[in-house]
């Protein structure tokens, strides 16, 4: 096993890789940008070094620098989370030059599934079904025309070098091609550093149903069944859920197949998704392959039962397959939100700011995989995700009733989020019935608003205020004193006792 | 003691009677017996005739952010307000003609230049904040009258980015 | 379903029935002694009423008030929680008098179970193994030294009417018989209302292992498999573990169909718990049916994947048994830590006082049932247990290591608990190798210190507290300003604006 | 700046100064470089020489109360204690000659009478609180000089209960 794992990333990913380091004994170094000093991560990891400016590019993305702090420090493995240098073919090399465990799949895999348009042709090859669309990618916009063209609109953008939404863009008409190319290729090689982008044929109403699966470096692979991420906007998951109402076991079963025929195609090793599109005849098309931990990963955990970092950390590891499929069960129902810090009453846009106050749902079945807390200042330099939501409930119709529960337990005092956004979606008539399909936000959720006058609690929230106004309970001069034991505010008292 | 709050545009008036923790508040002609309970400096604990509730607040810029129960609501205090500048808020166009960003961010692209003339909802400048581009468009056929930034600037919320001369 | 449900109790496990009532959608009224009005489960309840003073038998177990309650507010069942009046015939009598649902089994098997004497007469006379012992209960003691004499030191003296180690005391010569009776029926009249004790034969270096049972009104009963709880001081268990590494699956089939026995012979139904002793060569004796949700009821919920107390509810409302036996799997493992509030190196005597910060862990596996918060005042009224730290893993070693780092994690500053003695016990070689017997405190914790010496973090300590006492911050005006946002010291400093 | 701190009955003396966020400690011959953040008003973040740290600190009485990775710790400052009472202190026996309780609680059954001669470990006062009962016993042999409570009344730490005269 490792004697010391770098952590190549921030937030809430950073703070579970952490967690299951510490349970495995293996101490931890976190890396954090300027802006991130006073980040989850470096409280929790063992060891925390400054990496470089807030930029990413200067700082998580920051190869040359990442690579000497684990020299330094002699981390023996890194571990990338999701997004930054998860799946940067340029990185894992680097790793492996420098003698470096990289946990996850190694470089050539990597740079296989990475490029989407190689890793379509790759299961083209081996006989997994894809969805049609332009060869490889190009620099010509008459080459793009020409191909969109031929597909047919509408069309749907996307970047080679990555997932997660960053570069992709529907394209209804040839009117829109030049600047959703353009504007695609800057967030590209912002967020992966290269800005190639491809085309494909936009599907209608499908859905998003992906398999987690497991590799060994010895050809060993199982998949850990499906989650369904249907529910996105701007291409961005922000519900998951696992089992999906969509599938019965004789095509799990055959989607599972799929999945692990992929991931071997691929010569693929460690934790890795592969991603389907669902179309409303159940015909499934291979997406691609995410190779990282997933943000979703913890649906899949709690209805499998398998612990997926832990899982990375020991294949990386160079251990055997310690599954075996057929013991693999799902047991009940998990739903995951993920909580961004955007408004949703204004496009989603990401917002920046301190948490003034935070409160976390508790309780059996809800986990909160959390990189925030009160105080906390949220920048304008990163992912906007806060923290995911995650509950597990005996089936379905409970665990909606439990996320929604969960939600309204969340209380982030500060900065907008999409807690009240994602609990008109998980009570939604569509939602219930299970209608997901990845047009379920448009489809629904335009314009969406949160009800004011609704709202049921608000004279009482206006007589919250107003005993906060009355000057009573500070003239008393009760509440601080009586409520606060901060060593900083009694050494306040005593400075001011001294002085008399 | 009276009390007037304001929520988006409506305003509200509370009586207030206290003694100790019991409180008789007076909103919209009812009346209401309270015990509140100071739970922690963030949170309040209340039995409105047996009805039990807690609110969690904090406040800011003369507002009181505050959760019940997972509804949010954000009461300003007018009084409190003109004391106040008008930083943070959401200044995206409209009376002033000009076009800013609602998140601070850098700019990655200005699309017009002095002088141009720009058609309703033409994009004028992306602004790149989380990762994300934001198209920031001009909300009425206009002439660009002055740009403020270059790009690669960051810049934050509120500031006029591009000038507008509306075109009648 | 029901309307409203009234929780008759407090703490951690009131805390638990609201969040469980909530997500079935069922209002929930609280009920609070003077010293609970700013206790968890009054802030979390629709509705709370004041129900007394302090002492519990004018307010926790008053059942003329709690009943009129019910009545005022409509509630048309009571859960009772663990302790007070949740194995108390009489008030389940009352409730069924009323015409209110006691969430839990009728009066007349409760009256049955709830007296050891008569239930292991019932046991006998249904083939199940008890534990030699006294027929019946006695106020003479003459009669308790001839029966002690015939049973063979040491004996072991037990309340007739209830559990949880209130009034259990080992006897191990004809000396200490005479006030240990006296202290037993004086405790045993305090906690149950009825001084009734008795004496049993006392087994060494057992295990004690209980069985989890659900039965509905019509006579269908499944086992949820076993608890372990052998770790124990004073006879109040403190660690509880599922599945017990002392059952194999023919010895786990045989107990579990014993206890569906036992609760038939009870004409027990709704969710009740069957405690054996397992002695060194695996015979197994019936010790009692505990007719309530128990504390340790989250680590079969984690296993097995059941919600108890939401089986509670249901099967008191009337339905039928939803659970088949066969269908009904253990997974990965759980084990349970109470916190309480005592001082382990101190005879764990109870400690009252405020909380001046807490931390609860979090993260993957990790479900803690706490019944306390930053600035809550713990009385010295009620049972000391502050809340449940459970884990669940794939496997007893991960679970036991995940269960030391959430303790870890798990801060409570202001009052003494027996964190740090769990973490000893967690981490003892003895648990680690499943020698687990209901002696392991006794046998490895007498005269338990915290090692002040072998602490790791002394010196950081010593210079966390330099920092504080640096007037530098507060002299920058920094920490209250920046680091609050309470309404309260805003007002405060408002004020102060007013004034000048 | 010096500092002195004692934990148990061992002192400790910090030298220490800073700048902005970083200190430098001097402790037991040692000097450590430190870059401590203030995450909340009871948590510190602390750096030292790479090794990361979260300290959880509060104070009553005098002391700070202090968490690190779950090991606790109660640090006195010696020149504030002198300003304190000594109530909340566990003043069961010893030198006083009485016994008192280490929690407060109720007193179920006083067992013995002004007067009567004890051994060492008999139990002299049953106190009860929540809902376990605790026998408060002789630390030495003795003499009953005084009783000051009776059955059934409430009694706090640190009170003496019973008054005892030592026999040689």
């Amino acid at each position: 096993m490792f004697n010391k794992i770098l952590i190549a990333n921030r937030g809430e990913i950073a703070v579970r890789v952490i967690k299951a380091c510490k349970e495995l004994g293996i101490p931890t170094v976190a890396i954090f940008s300027t802006v991130d000093r006073n980040s989850l991560h470096v409280q929790m990891a063992d060891e925390a070094v400054l990496v470089g400016p807030p930029a990413p590019l200067e700082s998580y993305l920051n190869i040359d620098s990442i690579i000497s702090i684990a020299k330094k420090l002699k981390a023996d493995a890194i571990h990338p989370g999701y997004g930054f240098l998860a799946e940067n073919p340029a990185f894992t090399e680097r790793c492996e030059k420098e003698g470096i465990v990289f946990i996850g799949s190694d470089s050539k895999s990597l740079a296989l599934v990475g490029d989407k348009i190689q890793s379509r042709e790759t299961m083209q090859r081996a006989g997994i079904p894809i969805i049609p669309g332009m060869k490889g990618s190009s620099k010509d916009i008459n080459e793009f025309k020409k191909e969109a063209k031929q597909i047919g609109y509408p069309v749907i953008l996307k970047a080679s070098g990555g997932g997660g939404g960053k570069g992709m863009r529907k394209v209804r008409s040839e009117d829109e091609l030049e600047s959703s190319i353009s504007a695609g290729m800057r967030e590209a090689r912002s967020a992966f550093g290269d800005d190639s982008v491809y085309l494909e044929k936009y599907i209608e109403h499908p859905r998003h149903i992906e398999f987690q699966v497991l590799a060994d470096k010895f050809g060993n692979a199982v998949h850990l069944f499906e989650r369904e991420c249907s529910i996105q906007r701007r291409h961005q998951k922000i519900v998951e859920e696992t089992p999906s109402v969509a599938l019965d076991d004789s095509l799990r079963k055959k989607m599972g197949e799929t999945a692990v025929k992929a991931i071997m195609a691929a010569n693929y090793s460690n934790a890795g998704t592969v991603e389907f599109l669902l179309d409303e005849d159940k015909n499934f098309y291979f997406l691609e392959v995410n190779a990282r931990i997933q943000v979703e990963h913890p649906i899949t955990e709690l209805v499998v039962g398998v612990d997926l970092v832990k899982a990375q950390i020991r294949l990386a590891a160079g251990e055997k397959m310690f599954l075996k499929q057929d013991q693999l069960k799902q047991r009940g129902h998990a739903i995951e939100c993920r909580i961004y810090a955007e408004d949703p009453e204004n496009n989603f846009l990401p917002c920046s700011g301190k948490i003034l106050f935070m409160k976390e749902p508790t309780g059996p079945g809800i986990r909160h995989d959390c990189g925030i807390y009160t105080g906390f200042e949220v920048s304008v330099y990163y992912d906007p995700i806060l923290s995911k939501l995650v509950v597990w409930a005996e089936d379905r119709p409970t665990a909606a009733r439990r996320m929604l529960t969960a939600l309204s337990d969340l209380t982030v005092l500060g900065i907008k989020t999409t807690t009240g956004f994602l609990k008109d979606v998980v009570s939604h008539s569509d939602f219930l019935e299970g209608k997901t399909t990845t047009d379920f936000i448009p489809r629904n959720f335009t314009d969406w608003k949160e009800k004011e006058d609704n709202k049921k609690y608000l004279n009482q929230a206006l007589i919250a205020a107003a005993i906060m106004s009355q000057n009573k309970f500070v003239s008393k001069g009760q509440a601080v004193e009586q409520e606060s034991y901060s060593p900083w505010q009694a050494l306040g008292k005593w400075e001011i006792g001294m002085r008399n | 003691m009276e009390h007037e709050f304001k929520i988006q545009d409506k305003t509200y008036k509370l009586k207030i009677e206290s003694k100790g923790n019991s409180y008789k508040i007076e909103l919209d002609g009812k009346r209401y017996d309270i015990d509140a309970e100071l739970i922690s400096s963030n949170s309040i604990s209340f039995l409105m005739d047996g009805q039990a509730l807690t609110a969690h607040l904090a406040e800011r810029d003369g507002k009181f952010l505050v959760n019940i129960n997972g509804e949010s609501f954000c009461i300003e205090k007018p009084e409190e307000k003109k004391r106040k500048n008008f930083a943070g808020e959401h200044t995206h166009v409209g009376e002033k003609n000009f076009v800013s960003t609602p998140m601070p961010g850098k700019i990655v692209k200005i699309s017009v230049k002095v002088g141009d003339e720009v058609r309703k909802n033409q994009t004028l400048v992306i602004v790149e904040a989380m990762k994300m581009e934001n198209e920031i468009k001009s909300p009425i056929p206009a002439k660009v009258k002055k740009i403020n930034f270059k790009e690669g600037d960051l810049v934050d919320t509120g500031q006029p980015i591009v000038e507008l001369e509306p075109k009648e």
